[in-house]
Formats: structure tokens, C-alpha cells, sequence
């Protein structure tokens, strides 16, 4: 047995260690079971659930860019209900750390979401996708409106006492004046960043290349903006991070937590390696013996400027 | 589902762009079906950064083939890899052809790329089952018949075989098709699997087809492939997990 | 002679093709035109000049990342005077028409270039950098503000009659307000994009790569977002827009044209292939021969939705 | 300048992590001089997207030679590139040591893989002068002393040769060194070129140093290589354009 501790804080959420898969990047965890041992992970988080189910965008929703993607899912998940029902039995038999992304196009219906989800214990915090900008119907004014953020992040407050993580928006000019407002209502923590608005067209048909005609670039493109973002608000409001963007592998971490993230959560890389989360878990685990590191929640916000 | 580091034994080009690349994978060769696929990374760069899905074109032993056409980067970089290089394979993926359906005749009708299953499908039934391959391609140069069996070619501009699309071949041909207990077998561009469903219809004959979509993970994690069902239009079905073989009539193309 | 027509206009400024090369890719033109033929070109912007000399950020300036790269130079540059003085005759020598970038800390400052500028007629236009992610006093804050962004287009227009481009920070919520600004101020047209910011650390050191800590990320990684900003343009503003970000060969010219660019600036890409620009006109005109296209500029903004 | 695109004619493992790769290109044979660089692009995807600068090591005949470390994806890419592979040059660049000075003994001074600029330095001067050839490195593995002639070796854990520094090597040999007319020529990481150009100023040696710095397109038009100038503090120098060879009294390290 070893000696380091690599448990980390996001508020009241307490995670064995700072690997969290990706909303909209392990499903309901069924498929990356087969690679991994849910059992290791910091915490996986569900594909944006909605109030009823959404069939989401007509293909083509995805297409690869440079070390990127783009998506335009559009937010297609089974709902709260179908989710609680079918979903949850199987994540129950499992002992990492649930967190619930919602998705929704009002502040009621975010609520709503919150209500029924609280009661189901095996839900641990919730992480509230105001910034998807995949759809057309609300999510992106949220993500770009200050104050629309805000009353979100009360509102749903209210309504729960488990750790609420609001997931911030990149396409903004200054995300630490989100995230101050995050913390000013009574969020525990953010999530920085989501995807990017990018768009590819097809030189050919001159049509987008997606259907949704802008999509959510990720991947180790975005990986200097996510840690630009990370440390914008690290440096400026007293509030958990959980980085997010491009992360592949053990290194990409450590360089998340030293510009502030508490946490990190691995989004594309489900796609290409799904047993990558668990192995960067042992990877980290002998970074910090090696380098003398017994707490790995000393290297959050530990850079030298 | 397994993630195996397999080497390349060969890569032989056998078309002006096309080539057939067989790799030792002995985990992967066991469990595969025909119909089935592969989602392979090319390179340890993160350009390409994600993996790309090649039907699982043949298996002999231990070791399994893949066809493929040189479209962009990723299949260039593969075309590249000679004996001794590694690919990263993740499969095997998907639901592959469902082969105990009760028929006396296998079609298989293949669109230009659309012959890469055919191998190895034709490996599987031909002890118990006749076969008669229907080929199309826009041109003679498109033609894949590698290693299929009684084959009938058509071509968009009739520089070999029956001059037209590869449907209204079969049509032509539908008293060869009549005569017994068939099931049609059908991959290719999803166009032309859409006119093959509908001939199916028509005439009433039980049909698969294997169907492509862009891809970013290839095993149901990322919602990326979506296909209209035709049973309920309020959800899409997942070509990499729910397909990428269905029965013609379970979806909209 | 082939009859395809290359030529495009960007408001008053008319150019014999597309493609100029970028600000801060091309320094003044000598090294460049050892590769390329330079009256081959659409334009050339020089290095953001301002009124004093700058010596630039201490190095580390620039660190390579997925498909992309981060700068800080801090806008090195020999200033106005030694501009007009040492740099102009090598480009009077040419038959290319000269883009001369501006950068300033000031409303004044940018005016009082503008007017020292303004009398030498090698100069065809002026580029207005209000989006330089890389100076700490000043850059950033005109970039994502309107009202700066406002000011400074209409004080500049006032002392100069040549075509004023405006380029854009996309650092930013909405691009298409900070073009409608720049239009209504009398801007002739826009560039988009800047770069954007990004940053990367050691994680042994657990400093900054770059010494000014974040940098501007440019390259392949960009164009996604890049192409996103132009169109979001395009659909909202009237105005004349050059197209920038991750511009790699003919075929991503093309696709910025779709989404709405008369021209396009090359960057990165230059200190990759000096020759490439000079070669994709070729390769443009090509395309367009074979795919009936008799005037390039009737691409613009051709796309499809 | 030119750019090339030149084959790799062999690609040799001569230490544990260090290659020495042998490509034809005339064009660049021809011209190249001691101390001048290349920057080459190992790929043609966008990962890595930039060149990587690489000192010319030696020239012969219609030859050019590179030895370099692998320190990550760029250099990987290349120790991976065999006989008949291309490689894209952009050179030659940068200034090149000064030849023409009045000296009767050329010093050369190698911090790690700071030894790559010396066999081309060493051919040729070695008919008209005498050499000595002072090589450090942290350990026994990481000296290289490939086609030097008359050298000296220091490592920091005394693994082989004098231990410590290359700079405490050279004072030891003071006396060696002030016999004749005598010129110092350094190459190694900045760190150690601090050290050398300190030793220098204090014994009035005439010295000439090969600096490293990051670079975007070593030749002048990014500006991402400044370098401190002795002379003017308001100004940087570039590292790829003025440099990468300073006389160390040029320079602020
Ligand atoms: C289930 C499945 C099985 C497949 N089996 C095979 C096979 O056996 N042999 C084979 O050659 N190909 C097969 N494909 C297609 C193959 O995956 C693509 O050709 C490949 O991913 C292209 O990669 P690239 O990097 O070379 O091209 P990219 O650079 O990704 O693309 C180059 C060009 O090809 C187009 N393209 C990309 N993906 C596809 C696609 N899926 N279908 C059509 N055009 C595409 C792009 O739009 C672009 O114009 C299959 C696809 C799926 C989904
Ligand atoms: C003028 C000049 C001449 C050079 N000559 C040689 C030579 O002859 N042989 C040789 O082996 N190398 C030489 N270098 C250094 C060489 O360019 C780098 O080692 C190479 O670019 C690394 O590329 P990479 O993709 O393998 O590593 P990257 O992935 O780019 O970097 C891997 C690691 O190496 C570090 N690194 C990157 N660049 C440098 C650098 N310039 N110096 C020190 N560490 C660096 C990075 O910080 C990182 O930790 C020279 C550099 C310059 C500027
Ligand atoms: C295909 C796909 C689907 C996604 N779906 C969601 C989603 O439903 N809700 C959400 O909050 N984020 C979603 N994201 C964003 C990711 O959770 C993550 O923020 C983003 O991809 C950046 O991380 P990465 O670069 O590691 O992928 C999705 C991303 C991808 C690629
Ligand atoms: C090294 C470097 C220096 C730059 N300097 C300037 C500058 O001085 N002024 C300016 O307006 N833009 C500057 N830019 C931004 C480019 O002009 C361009 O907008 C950006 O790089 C995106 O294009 P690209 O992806 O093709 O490089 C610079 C970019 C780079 C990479
Ligand atoms: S490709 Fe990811 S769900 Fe089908
Ligand atoms: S490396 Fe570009 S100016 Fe020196």
C-alpha cells in the first residue's frame, strides 16, 4: 500500500481521487464499465439529463478538426425519469461518486430537474450545463448571461442541499465574473470549461459539415484556453475548479491542478482510450511518490507567478 | 470489447487507392463476427486524434484483414504501416449479420467500399449456403470483388458489367432471385442502401444492411451516430452500438 | 492566361487575390520575400507598430501545443518613426499593397500613429489591433470593450481616409456586436480573428511556459472557433470581413470564404512554409477553374444553411 | 534559404537516446557553414506543427549530417525516419562561427548534446589549426564526443573524466590554454554558456557561443528567439536571425 493521499475536496464533495469522467463522455457508465473499474474513478458524471427525454440533432453531429473535435449532439439523453428508472439500478452497484448534469432551457425547468433527482441517494452532487451550445431553444444565452447564471445557481440552491457545481461557459469575455457569481449564490464549485463554439463547412455542398451548423469543439486543441480559463478564475474567486479540456493523459492533469483545478474531468479521451482514466489514476499515484508529494490536493492552485 | 496493440503483418495494395491489411490479433480474430468492426488509431499524435472504424474484412487463423479506401489523413497514415508496425485496436464492435435466419441464398450486394464484409461473410455461409454477389461501382475501377463468390457487376458508366446502379442489376436479375429462399446482405453508401431497402420492400425480401455514420467513439458513449428508427421516431438508434447491421426495414435512411 | 478572376474587394481596398499574410507572421517583408514572390500576393500586414519602439516580452515567447501555438512577444516592434524610415523603402520596392498594423495603450495613441501613417502613400489601408491578448497595459481591455472599440474606430477614421480595418478580439461573448460597432463608427471593414488566449506550465517548475503567463494561442487548433466567429459575422453585420485563424492550405481559404470572408490572412502557417502562401494562389485559381467558379470573390459568404 | 524536401539516407542509434541521421541534400551541403542550423519539419499533420531547429553537425560531400536528442514527439518522429523517408529542411540559417579570426589553437566547448556543431567545426579547422575539445555532461551516458579530435571529458557525478563542470575543467587546464593565441568556441545549454562567457571575460579569451532558444520559424519573422544584446538594452537580439553564434561579449545570458 502506498502513502500518498490522492483524495481531493470540491467543496462538501469528497472524491478518492481527482478523476472524474466527462459529462456527454461516458454515457450512463455501462459501455466504459467494460474498460475501467468504475470502482477507481474520482466520480463520473452523467450525459445532460433534461426534464423529459430529447431525441437530439439529426446527423451528422460530430466531424474531427485539428487534435479536435466538434459535436452537436444536441443534448439527446432518456430524461429524469427513464434515467431514475433504468439508469440508476445499474450505477447503484457501483461505489464512485454520482454526479447528475442537468440541462434545461428555463430556470424552472433546472429546478424541477433538481427536485426530482435530489431524493435518489445515489445522485452525490449535481453539475448544472448552463454553457451547451448545442442547442438552439435556450442553453447558450444562459452560459453568456451574467445574470441568468446567477438566478440559476439560487434557485437550484434552494432546492437542494447536496454540492452544486455550475459548469461555466469558455465563449464569454470574463469567466471569473461568472464564477464569482457562481459562489455569490451559493454554488459549491465550477465546472471550466465546456466546449467552444466552432464551426466546419463542407467546401464542397458549402453546408456545415454538422447538422447543428456550430457545434462544441473539445480535445487537446482547447487544452491552453481550458487552463487560461482555470487560472483566470483561480487566481481571481475563492471557489473549486474542476478543469476541464483536452486532457490526455497523467501530465495534462497535474498541469490542471497547478493553475487551480481541484479536480479534473476527462471528456474526449473516453473516445479514444477508455481505459485511459483508470490508468492515469496509478500514473498520478507514482508522480507523487516520486516527486514527494503525499497529498495530491497540495498541487491545487500551486503555481509560481 | 478489448483495446490490443496488434502488429501489422501486411499491408498490399490492391486497387490504384485501395488496399487489404492483415494484422495479427489473435483476441480480436476469436471473438469477431461477420459484419462487425473495428475502431482503429492510426497514430499516437493527436492528429488524427480519433480512431477510425474499418468493417472486419476477413479472418484466417489468428490474424485479420481489413480493406480500405485512402480517403483523408488517417487511412493514408494506416496505408503507410508495414510489417512490424503496431495498430491500436479497439473492438470487436457492433452487432455484425444475423446468419440464422432461415434462407437457402446469400445476396450480398456490395457499393464501391461496400464489399469489405463480403470476405469474410462469404467465408462463414458458403458451406451451408449459395451465394450470388452483386457488385456496383461508379466505375470499372471501383469494382471490388476480392475474394467473393459468383459475382455480377454493375457500373454507373458501364465501363464493366451491366451499365447502371447495382439495384436495378438485382432487379433485372429478380427471377435468379424468386426462384428460392433468399436473404439480401447489403453495405454501401447509405444512398444506395436506401434503394436497395426500398426494392426490398417491394418485393417483399428479407434484408440486411450494414450502415456507416461519423463516428467518435465507436461503442455507445458519445451519441455521435444517430440513425432515424423506424419503429419509434422519438429516439434515434446508435449505428455503432444498436447497428452497424439492421434489418432494412428497422430504420429510415 | 487563364480567365479567372482572383481579385476581391475589401470595402475601398481592392486586392489582386485573397491572400495577405498576417500581422505579426511576416515582420516587414524581407525574409518572406526570399520564399515568396511578394507582388504575387493579395497584401501584406506588417508587425503591430507603435508610436515608440517596443523591446517585447522577455523570452520564453512562444510554446508549441496540440495543432497550435502560443505567443507573447509583446508587440516587439521598431516603432513609427524607424518604420517610415528603415523599413518602407525595402517595401516600396514591391507592387504589393501594404496593410499597416497599429497598436497603442491609448485612443491617442492610435490616432497619433494613424496621422504620422497616414501621408505615406506605400501604406493602402490601416489594421486596427485592438485584440492583442499579450501586453499587460492596455491591449485586452480595448479588445473586449465596445465602447473602447467604438471610440478608437471613430477618432481613427477621423484622420485618415485610406480603408480602416478593425481587428477583432475573440475573446469575447459576441463578435457580431463589436463589427456592428465598427461599423456604425465608420469602419471599412473587420479582420477576425485575433488569437485567442491560452496558457500552458511546467509542470516541474510549475511556472508559466511563456513569461508573460498567458500567450495567444494561433494555428490548425484555432480555425473551428475561428470560423464560427466569421460567420456569426456574416449572418449579423454587413461588413467586409478578413478572414484569420489555423489557415493551412487553398482548400481552408476556400472554406473561410464560404463563411463569409472577402480575403484572408495567412499566420501561423508562414513560419511553417514561408513558400505556402504564393503557392495556394496557384492552387486557388485551380480550384477555381475546374469548378466554374469565374470570380473567387462570388464565394463569399456562398454558404448554404 | 532554401526549402528541401531531402531523404534520409540513415539513421544511426549511436547512444542510448541519441541519433546521428545522414541525409543527402546537396543543395544545403553546398552552402552550410559550422554553427549555422536547420529547421526541419518532421510531419506533415499539425502535430507537431512547427520545425524543429537542428545545428548542422557535418557535411560531406553531397551529405549533411544532424545528431540530436529525443526529447519529445518531434525528435521521436524523426529517430524514427529510415532510409528512403523524407525530411522537409528549411535552411540553411542563422550566422555560423566566424573562421576568419587570428588564432593558432580552436578550444571547443561541449555541455551535453552542445557537442553537435563540432564535427563540421573540427573538419574544417583541423588543417590550419590545432583543437582541443573540452566535453561535459551530467554523467558517463551523456558525453559525446563523436569525431572530436583531442578531447577532454568532465562529468558532474565523476562517472568519467574530471568531476565537475566543464568550466572547472577548462580552469584547470589554464595553463594549456594560455601557451598560444588560443580561441574558445561554446555550445551546451545556457546555463553552462553563462559560465564559459564569465570564465572568458575574466581571462580575456576570445569566445564565441552557439545559443539556444525556443523558436516558432527560425528566420526572422516571428520574433518568438529574443536574446539580450550587451550593447543595447532596449532591444532584444534574435537568436535565430543574429545569432544562433554570438561572440559572448554580445550577449546577456
Ligand atoms: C462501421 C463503419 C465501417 C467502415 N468500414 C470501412 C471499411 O471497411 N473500409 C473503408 O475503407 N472504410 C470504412 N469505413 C469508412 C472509414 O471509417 C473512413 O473512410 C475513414 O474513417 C476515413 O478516415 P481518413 O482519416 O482517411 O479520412 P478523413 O480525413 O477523416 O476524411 C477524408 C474524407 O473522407 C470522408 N469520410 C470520413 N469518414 C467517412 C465515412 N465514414 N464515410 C464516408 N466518407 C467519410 C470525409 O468527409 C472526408 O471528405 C467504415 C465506416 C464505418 C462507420
Ligand atoms: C539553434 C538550435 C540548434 C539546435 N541544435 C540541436 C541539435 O543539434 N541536436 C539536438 O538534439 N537538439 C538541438 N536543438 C534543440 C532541439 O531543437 C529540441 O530538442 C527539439 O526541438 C525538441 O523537439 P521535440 O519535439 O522532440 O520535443 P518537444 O516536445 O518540443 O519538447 C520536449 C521537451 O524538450 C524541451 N525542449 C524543447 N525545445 C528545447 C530546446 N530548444 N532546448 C532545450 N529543451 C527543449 C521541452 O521543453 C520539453 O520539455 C537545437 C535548438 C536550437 C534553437
Ligand atoms: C460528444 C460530446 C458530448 C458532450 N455532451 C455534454 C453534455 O451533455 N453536457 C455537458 O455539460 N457537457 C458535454 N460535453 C462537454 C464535455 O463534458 C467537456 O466539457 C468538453 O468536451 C471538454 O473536455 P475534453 O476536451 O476533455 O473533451 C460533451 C462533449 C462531447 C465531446
Ligand atoms: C508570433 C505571432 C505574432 C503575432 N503578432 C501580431 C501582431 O503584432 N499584431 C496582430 O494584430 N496580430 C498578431 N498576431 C496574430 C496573427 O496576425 C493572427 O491573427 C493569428 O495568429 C491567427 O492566425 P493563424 O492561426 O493563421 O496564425 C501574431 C501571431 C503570432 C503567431
Ligand atoms: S460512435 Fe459514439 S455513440 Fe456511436
Ligand atoms: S525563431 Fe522566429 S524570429 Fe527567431
Amino acid at each position: 500500500m502506498s502513502n500518498v493521499d490522492l483524495s481531493v475536496s470540491i467543496g462538501k464533495l469528497k472524491l478518492r481521487n481527482p478523476i472524474m469522467l466527462a459529462s456527454g463522455t461516458v454515457g450512463y457508465g455501462n459501455e466504459i464499465s467494460e474498460f475501467s473499474d468504475l470502482n477507481k474513478l474520482g466520480a463520473i458524471v452523467t450525459k445532460s439529463l433534461s426534464l423529459k427525454p430529447r431525441k437530439g440533432n439529426p446527423p451528422q453531429r460530430i466531424v474531427e478538426t485539428p487534435s479536435g473535435m466538434l459535436n452537436a449532439i444536441g443534448l439527446a439523453n432518456v430524461g429524469v425519469d427513464v434515467f431514475l428508472k433504468e439508469k440508476i439500478p445499474f450505477l447503484k452497484k457501483y461505489d464512485v461518486p454520482l454526479v447528475c448534469n442537468i440541462a434545461a432551457s428555463t430556470v424552472e425547468e433546472f429546478v424541477e430537474c433538481t427536485r426530482i433527482l435530489d431524493s435518489e441517494e445515489t445522485i452525490k452532487a449535481f453539475e448544472i450545463n448552463v454553457s451547451c451550445p448545442n442547442v438552439k431553444d435556450g442553453g447558450l444565452q444562459f452560459g453568456n448571461d451574467i445574470k441568468a447564471v446567477g438566478l440559476v445557481t439560487s434557485k437550484v440552491r434552494a432546492v437542494t442541499n447536496k454540492p452544486l457545481i455550475i459548469k461555466l461557459s469558455p465563449n464569454v469575455s470574463y469567466i471569473s465574473e461568472f464564477a464569482q457569481v457562481v459562489k455569490d449564490e451559493g454554488g459549491d464549485a465550477v465546472s471550466a470549461i465546456n466546449t467552444l463554439v466552432g464551426t466546419a463547412f463542407n467546401i464542397v455542398t458549402k453546408k456545415p459539415k454538422i447538422f447543428n451548423i456550430n457545434g462544441g469543439l473539445s480535445g487537446p486543441a482547447i487544452k491552453p484556453v481550458a487552463l487560461a480559463k482555470v487560472l483566470e478564475i483561480s487566481r481571481k474567486v475563492d471557489v473549486p475548479i474542476i478543469g476541464i479540456g483536452g486532457i490526455m493523459n497523467w501530465k495534462d492533469v497535474i498541469e490542471f491542478m497547478i493553475v487551480g483545478a481541484s479536480a479534473v474531468q476527462i471528456g474526449t479521451l473516453n473516445f479514444i482510450d477508455p481505459a485511459a482514466p483508470e490508468r492515469m489514476i496509478k500514473e498520478l499515484e507514482d508522480y507523487c511518490l516520486s516527486n514527494g508529494v503525499n497529498k495530491i490536493s497540495d498541487l491545487t492552485a500551486s503555481y509560481i507567478i | 470489447m478489448l483495446i490490443v496493440n496488434s502488429p501489422v503483418v501486411e499491408t498490399i495494395q490492391v486497387h490504384e487507392n485501395i488496399y487489404i491489411q492483415k494484422i495479427l490479433s489473435p483476441e480480436i480474430a476469436r471473438d469477431i463476427r461477420p459484419g462487425q468492426f473495428l475502431n482503429i488509431r492510426v497514430s499516437e499524435t493527436t492528429n488524427p486524434l480519433l480512431r477510425r472504424p474499418f468493417s472486419i474484412c476477413d479472418v484466417d487463423g489468428d490474424n485479420i484483414f481489413i480493406m480500405f479506401n485512402v480517403m483523408g489523413e488517417g487511412t493514408k497514415i494506416l496505408a503507410c504501416k508495414q510489417s512490424g508496425s503496431f495498430v491500436d485496436i479497439l473492438g470487436p464492435l457492433g452487432n455484425g449479420f444475423n446468419l440464422e435466419d432461415d434462407y437457402e441464398t446469400a445476396v450480398f450486394v456490395a457499393g464501391g467500399m461496400g464489399s469489405a464484409p463480403f470476405p469474410y461473410l462469404t467465408r462463414k455461409v458458403k458451406d451451408s449456403k449459395k451465394i450470388i454477389s452483386f457488385v456496383g461501382g461508379r466505375s470499372k475501377n471501383d469494382l471490388i470483388t476480392y475474394s467473393l463468390m459468383n459475382v455480377h457487376t454493375s457500373t454507373d458508366d458501364g465501363s464493366e458489367g451491366f451499365n447502371g446502379n447495382i439495384v436495378q442489376l438485382l432487379e433485372k436479375n429478380l427471377d435468379k432471385l424468386t426462384a428460392e429462399k433468399i436473404k439480401i446482405f447489403g453495405c454501401g453508401p447509405n444512398a444506395m442502401l436506401k434503394s436497395l431497402k426500398d426494392f426490398c420492400l417491394k418485393y417483399d425480401f428479407n434484408c440486411e444492411i450494414s450502415t456507416e455514420s461519423a463516428m467518435a467513439c465507436g461503442f455507445g458513449i458519445c451519441q455521435g451516430c444517430p440513425i432515424e428508427s423506424a419503429a419509434n421516431p422519438d429516439r434515434y438508434l446508435l449505428v455503432c452500438k444498436d447497428g452497424p447491421v439492421f434489418n432494412s426495414k428497422d430504420v429510415v435512411l
